[in-house]
């Protein structure tokens, strides 16, 4: 398991490729990569800039990461995602699993990208052409969060 | 002793991104902090804002949580990560 | 979109990369990696042989990928799959899928596996001590194709 | 004319991987080819099996889709990939 929080820029498909490691019990690997979109809520982006809350940060992570592997079979989990000032089309964050097989890699991806977006101390602040705005929380990240607390 | 802290918009808001307030038995929960620096007027009702998050030494927690001397105490918006 | 069945390895890592493009609309990528395990059915594999249906195998993996892609906002998707001898650990598959948000990169990228699983004409032929014998289909991945009956 | 062809165990133990076979009225359906090569004989009582899949002209089909002079007819195994 590796969890990152870093400014640097870092290669997605590397990271997902990195999830198999030397395991050959691996039969299925999931990734998610955000990346910054070029528009949000009907204006052009030309940045963002990524706040954090150090220290907290990487506990919360590695506490999100620790939940999914207590609830599935996971033989690995593989988390990075950046701060500091990010360019439109730069990736920002990368998720993933790896299991036997793909229910587990898929619906424990999920879950940390669930998690992540609403109990994970980032904020986003975006440039737009009225100038700088921080990025509203979505209602719909919070139901995404409720369908855990229900489904095995 | 407790350590404050803020983040993102409030941080801007406030002006304030950490601080120390005395020890004071009286502000027993998160709810009691935030309620006495909602008393020290106008630019600190950001604070109000129903949907506010907090969390006790880097760990998310409710209003309602109980809070000792030494204790990191942080105030945020609704996150926005990922 | 791109769909490639072949003999010849692929790096996951690029494909993944791949399904941004140069879309900065793009805000989330998924992506599915199926590896060759060296255990199957409580026996060791030593190898791997893939039969497919030359002709029908494509047009069957593009209609999956058009089936995902009138059911979810999707900015590309992307399908390769091996045929022919693997060793364990090898990649076999990778589905991807891009779109302005998660839901819909997740989602079609696990319809899509659904699919695959129960209705493109590939065989698996694994290689144990006890010699060659053929991979039995799974009731799991025919019941994991139902929900998408119901499920918007 | 009708092509038949046989993919994976069925291939294997036909030890048939494609055939041809003389156009005929009386043959209606994918089942009624089935039926038709059930007849031959033991070895070919593996197309019996219940989970058997078919394909009409590259493209998934129920046993009771009709076929016309010309198809292209493939039987085999429910599929394993991915």
């Amino acid at each position: 398991m590796r969890i990152a929080v870093q400014q640097q820029a870092f290669d997605p498909g590397e990271w997902l490729n990195r999830l198999q490691g030397d395991n050959q019990g691996t039969g299925a690997v999931v990734g998610f990569v955000g990346y910054v979109r070029d528009y949000n809520d009907g204006d052009p982006v030309a940045g963002m800039w990524l706040e954090h809350y150090p220290g907290m940060t990487e506990k919360a992570l590695q506490g999100i990461a620790d939940q999914a592997s207590e609830r599935w079979p996971l033989l690995d989990v593989q988390l990075i995602h950046r701060v500091g000032q990010l360019d439109p089309g730069e990736p920002i964050v990368f998720v993933g699993a790896a299991s036997a097989h793909r229910q587990a890699a898929f619906a424990a991806t999920e879950f940390i990208m669930d998690y992540l977006k609403t109990r994970a101390p980032f904020w986003k602040r975006e440039t737009t052409p009225q100038g700088e705005r921080w990025v509203e929380s979505r209602e719909s990240d919070e139901q995404a969060l409720e369908r855990w607390s229900s489904q095995p | 002793m407790i350590n404050l802290q803020f983040f993102a918009r409030y941080r801007e808001q406030l002006d304030c991104e950490a601080e120390q307030l005395p020890w004071d038995a009286s502000l027993q929960t998160l709810a009691d902090v935030r309620q006495h620096l909602l008393a020290r007027g106008e630019q600190w009702q950001v604070l109000a804002e129903p949907r506010i998050m907090c969390a006790r030494n880097q760990e998310l927690c409710s209003l309602e949580a109980l809070i000792a001397d030494g204790d990191e105490l942080a105030f945020f918006p609704p996150v926005t990560g990922g």
